[in-house]
């Protein structure tokens, strides 16, 4: 009998599961918001634009879930690594003033040599934990951002503009960008309708790109063998794959989208937050992939895409209709409430979401 | 025997699993105090029977039984093992189902313990009462005394030799209230001859105090020394049920293997080359958990179909899968005069191996995957086949090639399929297998490991992959190894067939060589 | 009685004791502010004017009121006895009064001295 | 077969508890703090966090791992204390009353939990510590827009200024200290709570029984081996769900007890790191997700608040920053999880290896 019962509601969660609900329910929801909008005074051209600023903002971050998940080492909690190393290219770059799209482009070069040795550290972590990924995960990526919070202090970094005034040492808590390489991605061919209007091609365009470029890797003999010991690891290792091999270049793959996608972050942010700051970033990003219909064990890049989609645009429109509609500042709220409830959802899923 | 009613009758059962017969007809009577002994081949329906005897579930869940149990003169439906339970019957299981953290008693006691009232069973339920471990040591001690072992209560099962968990697993079933009918499956293939002497001596004194007890065993001396009768299944049927007296060990060996040859004649190469010391396996160990090879030493010749065989666990299955790394292995294989690296699958393959798993889902193959993937993905990671670079960079998947190469199986092994992308969690269990034979073909190896290759599958797919092995053999001098635990099959497409017994060679016979010699060493006689 | 049904009476007194019991003891742990003023007061048709020397001996450090003060004073559990003396400016002679306060679960109370030692039967004010 | 006892098998199982000690023994000369304020900071920190580092040992009893989801119980004792607070309740009885308020409470949400970690087995730590990001979000739109406003409270003190949720911090005047200066006794000047001790010390007898009924012993069953418990007849699904029900419930006593000694909420931050240094004293305590003692949690609470108040004064006096000190112990704290969760993953790996060994020489 409670075999049966149990029997029975696998498969209605499987249906549920296949059909996506969350998905459906939340870009149904996220569509009545854009439609009540005008009514309470909210602009919407204003807040279409802050949603694709943001998506192009965090899109690389949630990029960087699918290596991982897709060689099975489940969803990367340990994203702060990526974020670190991206922090310290950023900083590194800025302390010689390098400006423009060139200073941008030579953060991304220096935080992804260093993003790829805290990649490997940290994919040994990961295979010495198989089973237990994603706490150790969470755990890795907080020591390190406290380690690092250490090193802010120490680390010889001399430029005014970054260190604290009074003392002439330690990085600063709060790093403006302004002067550096603010936006240089966001304005670069952006394209402005009206005066509320503004869609930030730059990051588009490179967001775009990075997709391109793990699709694409996904199809080389790496990638194919990669999503192999994802699916089926014993499958892998009976064709003379490499299971733990895969799985560190996995993780080294995550971690260096991480750092890009925390340069690109930064560039659209306009600030740069050290200490404390990069230590609950991996969530937003796990849930949006999540949101997207990524699992556990499988995501794709249209996961990626739709996924960043729909969250942002909840983060953007939820706290500005609530609002406006009943004074209320809600958005931190709901913010946790969406993405630990999508969290949750993925980690209670059935059958797909096993890790062996 | 005595004339009283039977304690347990099982009358006229019969069982359909997934439109195959699995049990007909099975009628079988177990009296007081009798030692019944229950032999057959892996899949004659051992298993399915007791099965049906404890309620299983999966039994309710595949469509149930029929026929009719009578125990104690009463006819007796059980739906679940725990009514089997309170009936009665307990069976000690062939894996050992115990805690090992936990202590003789607690085990013994699991779930049943004796225990006391505490106040706040009034508040919290009969959950809070605590334990007397007094005592149940008491009662351990005596049903210890009872089966004439010395086990102490508070030995860590996980710090026991295997016959004491054994013992403590009948302890448990016998601690029971009113036990009537033990079944115990297989008890004495982990233990040594010493350890199996004490437990045949244990059950003959249980049987002496009235229970009956079905004794399920490959050790065929075994059951002639202990049980009273025997009762042999063959491919679902009850094929003799005899007086221990009247019977001997080659007789049954006989009847468990029997006679029936597959639809095949027999296959006679004249074209082999045989070179000797093609491929020498000396002193093989594999660690694999339940089919562990122990110092096995093999020779195969090249362009030969060679048979392996044996009963289940016997490890049949761990030649071919340590030998192409899938687990752990000693010892040293040479082919063609060249040692092969051990615990490598990637060598094995670029040795020119490939291997056909039994395990087909679980490592034969990329369910989620499509069909094209499944087929090119050895070629590929081993090979580095189907693969072409782009701007001299990359190497990306040749997506044509494989659709190519992909379409050209499909219409070959005649896979039914919507085409090269379908998933493979898609089709049917046969087609799948034909996806697995695909995929080596693809490698065109020189020696094959075919594991199991027709398990599950239906008759005509069975055909066809076996036709196919047939002809790659001749046409391509493919040197075959192919484990199967149906001995028809092995002699119908094999030149030589080795039975593996307790993880070595017992012998190489012909495929022509008589049926009841292949039966006597297989059970090791 | 049937053993489910006698614990499931014991069990349902348990909780209407726990419920019983939080009760009480947010009777015995409330905190009340209890407002005390020595002006004029006016009830019932009697006029009582402010009481000269008057000291609240109950608190833990007497405390003073002149003419036309107001005082704060916290008390606990359901009831407090407040205790004034008065001391006449001519004969120096000091009267004490005892005034019991039954709180309950009420947080404020605004008392008005004079009334209390006038005896009045309400002695509240309003706010 | 004896189980051996050397010294170096009782020198790498306390592994993690020998390397703390040795920190001790080198940050504290270099902190420059006194033996005896130290010791008084000690005990002090043991009475306040050692009943809500004991809710962690029931579920590592039943097989699932350090429950992140103890949090919970904490914020069903702040709510408790956020009512008893407005109800102008004080002394001893507004602690009793906190606990009676909070007892439903944790019940429900520990329910909540354990039904939700039911559903994912295997994967109960991680699944725990989202669940307490989750219900924290649930927590903070109950008492920052429910109450005062669907929720009365009476106490404007409490409210926000907007008329509605309730304040960041409150103190708790009536309240502060009750419990542990109600019996408490003076030895070398230092103030020894004796009745809150007490009140751990029944924790821990209830802990060390429980272990000896039915249902614990169904508990450590369920914990080894839940295959053979559910084939043996015990409702593992129920039994996990009443180990994350005891578990919140302590955690609830804990997070009271821990209140009263500090003398303040901080409403929205007090329970957050609850479960993070919990769980971290209880590591550094020497147990592991599958083994946790009740000595554990003693030793564990003692090194790791002893490193806690020593690391900034240390990092000070070394380096000449207390900043840097302050980052280390976050560091250690976050480390100390990683590195223990890190160790035990490993363990449990090896020793699958090495049973698959031993089974195979078993049937040679």
């Amino acid at each position: 009998m409670k075999k049966k019962d149990r029997m029975h509601k696998g498969g209605v969660e499987k249906f549920i599961a296949n059909f996506g609900w969350p998905r459906i329910i939340i870009a149904i929801f996220l569509l009545l918001l854009f439609v009540i909008a005008p009514f309470i005074g909210i602009d919407v051209g204003t807040s279409l634009s802050d949603m694709l600023v943001r998506v192009g903002m965090n899109g690389i971050l949630v990029l960087a879930m699918v290596p991982m998940i897709q060689s099975g080492c489940g969803l990367n909690f340990g994203l702060p690594l990526g974020i670190i190393a991206g922090l310290v290219g950023a900083v590194t770059s800025m302390e010689q003033n390098w400006q423009g799209l060139f200073g941008f482009g030579m953060a991304v070069l220096f935080a992804i040599p260093l993003a790829v040795l805290l990649g490997v550290m940290y994919g040994y972590f990961i295979n010495m934990a198989k089973g237990d990924e994603m706490m150790i995960g969470t755990y890795v990526g907080f020591s390190v951002v406290a380690f690092m919070s250490m090193m802010w202090l120490r680390l010889p970094y001399r430029n005014p503009l970054l260190v604290w005034g009074f003392s002439g040492t330690g990085l600063r808590t709060t790093i403006s960008l302004t002067g550096f390489w603010m936006k240089v991605l966001d304005n670069f061919l952006a394209i402005r309708i009206g005066p509320r209007f503004f869609f930030p091609t730059g990051s588009f365009i490179f967001f775009a790109l990075c997709c391109v470029l793990v699709w694409a890797f996904f199809k080389t003999k790496t990638g194919i063998a990669m999503s192999a010991v994802g699916s089926n690891p014993q499958f892998a290792r009976a064709h003379g794959v490499s299971e733990d091999r895969m799985r560190i270049v996995s993780v080294v793959l995550s971690t260096v989208l991480g750092a890009v996608g925390m340069v690109v972050y930064e560039q659209s942010y306009g600030f740069i937050q050290l200490y404390m700051g990069p230590l609950y970033m991996a969530f937003p990003a796990v849930a949006a992939i999540l949101l997207g219909g990524a699992t556990i064990n499988s995501a794709t890049i249209s996961n990626v895409v739709i996924g960043t989609f729909l969250f942002q645009g909840i983060l953007t429109m939820t706290p500005s209709v609530i609002n406006g509609m009943l004074q209320t500042d809600v958005a931190e709220v709901i913010r946790i409430l969406v993405s630990n409830g999508m969290i949750l959802y993925a980690l209670t899923r059935k059958g797909k979401g096993t890790v062996k | 025997m005595t004339n009283e009613k039977p304690l347990l009758s099982m009358k006229g059962i019969q069982k359909d699993f997934l439109g195959n017969r699995v049990l007909e007809d099975i009628n079988l009577d177990l009296a007081q105090g009798e030692i019944l002994g229950l032999v057959g081949e892996n899949g004659a329906g051992k298993t399915t029977l007791m099965n049906i005897l404890f309620g299983m579930p999966v039994i309710q869940q595949t469509g149930g039984y029929k026929g009719t149990i009578t125990l104690d003169g009463e006819e007796v439906h059980f739906s679940n093992p725990n009514d089997a339970l309170m009936a009665g019957i307990g069976m000690v299981h062939q894996e050992f189902f115990l805690i090992p953290d936990f202590s003789a008693t607690e085990n013994i006691f699991l779930n049943r313990e004796v225990t006391r009232y505490s106040l706040l069973v009034e508040i919290f339920g009969d959950r809070l009462r605590t334990l007397d471990k007094a005592a149940m040591n008491e009662r351990v001690v005596q049903v210890i005394k009872e089966l004439g072992v010395n086990i102490n209560p508070d030995t860590l099962v996980s710090e026991m030799p295997v016959s004491y968990k054994q013992f403590t697993e009948i302890a448990r079933e016998i601690d029971r209230a009113k036990i009537k009918i033990l079944v115990v499956d297989e008890p004495t293939a982990v233990l040594t001859e010493t350890e199996a002497e004490a437990l045949l001596a244990v059950l003959k004194r249980l049987a002496a105090k009235g229970v009956g007890i079905i004794f399920i065993s490959h050790r065929l001396h075994e059951i002639l020394n202990i049980c009273d009768r025997i009762v042999v299944l063959r491919d679902g049927k009850l094929i003799k049920d005899i007086s221990s007296g009247q019977s001997d060990v080659k007789s049954i060996a006989s009847w468990m293997v029997g006679h029936e040859i597959g639809d095949f004649a027999f296959h006679h190469t004249e074209n082999h080359r045989k070179t000797e010391n093609f491929l020498s396996i000396d002193h093989l160990k594999v660690l694999m958990p339940g089919e562990a090879v122990k110092d096995l030493c093999l020779q195969v010749h090249e362009g030969e179909i060679l048979g392996i065989g044996g009963l289940a666990g016997q490890g049949k299955l761990g030649i071919a899968n340590g030998i192409m790394g899938l687990f752990p292995a000693e010892g040293s294989v040479t082919l063609k005069g060249k040692s092969l690296k051990l615990n490598s699958p990637l060598d094995a393959f670029r040795a020119g191996m490939a291997f056909i798993s039994e395990d087909r889902r679980g490592i034969g193959l990329l369910l989620t995957q499509s069909i094209g993937l499944n087929i090119a993905f050895p070629l590929m990671q081993v090979k580095g086949g189907l693969l072409k670079k782009i701007a001299g960079l990359f190497t990306w998947e040749d997506k044509k090639k494989i659709r190519e190469i992909t379409s050209s199986y499909i219409e070959r092994l005649d896979i039914k399929c919507t085409g090269p992308d379908q998933s493979v969690m898609e089709l049917s269990g046969g087609n799948q297998q034909k996806v697995c034979v695909a995929k080596v073909l693809a490698l065109s190896p020189q020696i094959l490991f075919a594991s199991e290759p027709t398990r599950g599958i239906d008759i005509g797919a069975k055909h066809l992959v076996l036709s196919v092995l047939r002809e790659i053999n001749e046409k391509e001098g493919t040197t075959i190894i192919m484990t199967s635990s149906e001995l028809g099959e092995l002699r119908s497409i094999c030149d030589r067939i080795a039975i593996v017994n307790e993880g070595k060679i017992a012998g190489i016979l012909p495929a022509e060589a008589p049926v009841e010699d292949f039966g006597l060493l297989m059970l090791g006689e | 009685m049937n053993v489910k049904l006698r614990r499931n009476l014991l069990r349902i007194v348990l909780c209407l004791i726990a419920v019983a019991g939080g009760f009480l003891l947010s009777l015995v742990g409330m905190y009340h502010s209890i407002i005390l003023d020595n002006s004029e007061f006016s009830g019932a048709g009697a006029v009582l004017s402010p009481l000269e020397g008057l000291r609240v001996v109950s608190e833990t450090e007497p405390v003073e009121m002149s003419p036309g003060d107001r005082i704060l004073v916290s008390a606990k559990g359901p009831s407090t006895t407040l205790v004034f003396e008065i001391t006449s400016p001519e004969s120096q002679q000091s009267r004490q009064i005892s005034y019991t306060l039954r709180m309950g679960l009420k947080k404020q109370f605004f008392l008005s001295v004079p009334a209390i030692v006038g005896g009045e039967k309400n002695p509240f004010l309003a706010e | 077969m004896k189980p051996k006892y050397s010294l170096k098998g009782a020198l790498i199982s306390n592994l993690v508890p020998i390397v703390f000690l040795m920190f001790a023994a080198f940050a504290v000369p270099m902190s420059g703090l006194s033996i005896p304020y130290l010791l008084h900071e000690m005990i002090s920190r043991l009475a306040r966090d050692s009943l809500l580092v004991l809710s962690l040992v029931i579920p590592v009893l039943a097989g699932m791992g350090l429950n992140f989801g103890m949090v919970l119980g904490a914020m069903a004792g702040q709510i408790g204390m956020v009512l008893v607070v407005d109800w102008g309740l004080g002394g001893m009885p507004a602690l009793l009353v906190a606990a009676l308020l909070g007892t439903p409470i944790s019940i429900g949400l520990g329910y909540f939990c354990g039904y939700i970690l039911n559903l994912a087995k295997g994967r109960e730590m991680v699944t725990s510590y989202i669940i307490g990001f989750f219900m924290n979000g649930a927590y903070q739109f109950l008492l920052l827009y429910c109450m005062g406003s669907i929720i009365p409270i009476t106490n404007p003190e409490l409210l926000l200024s907007r008329g509605y949720g309730i304040r960041n911090s409150m103190d708790l005047p009536n309240i502060r200290q009750v419990l542990d200066r109600l019996v408490s006794v003076e030895v070398f000047g230092m103030d020894i709570p004796i009745l809150t001790f007490a009140v751990i010390a029944v924790f821990c007898l209830f802990i060390v029984w429980f272990k000896t009924t039915k249902i614990g012993q169904d508990m450590r069953a369920v914990g080894r081996n839940r295959a053979v418990a559910n084939g043996a007849g015990i409702p593992v699904e129920k039994t996990r769900i009443l180990a994350i029900i005891i578990s919140t419930l302590i955690a609830c006593y804990g997070q009271i007890v821990s209140l009263q000694n500090l003398g303040t909420i901080n409403t929205y931050n007090s329970h957050e790191q609850v479960g993070i240094f919990s769980i971290a004293a209880l590591l550094v305590g020497g147990a592991t997700a599958e083994n946790a003692s009740i000595a554990n949690v003693f030793v564990g609470v003692f090194l790791f608040h002893l490193m806690f108040v020593v690391s900034p004064m240390a990092g000070k006096n070394l380096i000449g920053d207390a900043q840097l000190g302050e980052y280390f112990r976050v560091f250690v704290s976050y480390g100390i999880i990683a590195v223990s969760l890190l160790l035990h993953a490993w363990k449990k790996r090896h020793e699958m290896l090495e049973r698959r060994l031993l089974e195979n020489e078993g049937k040679e």
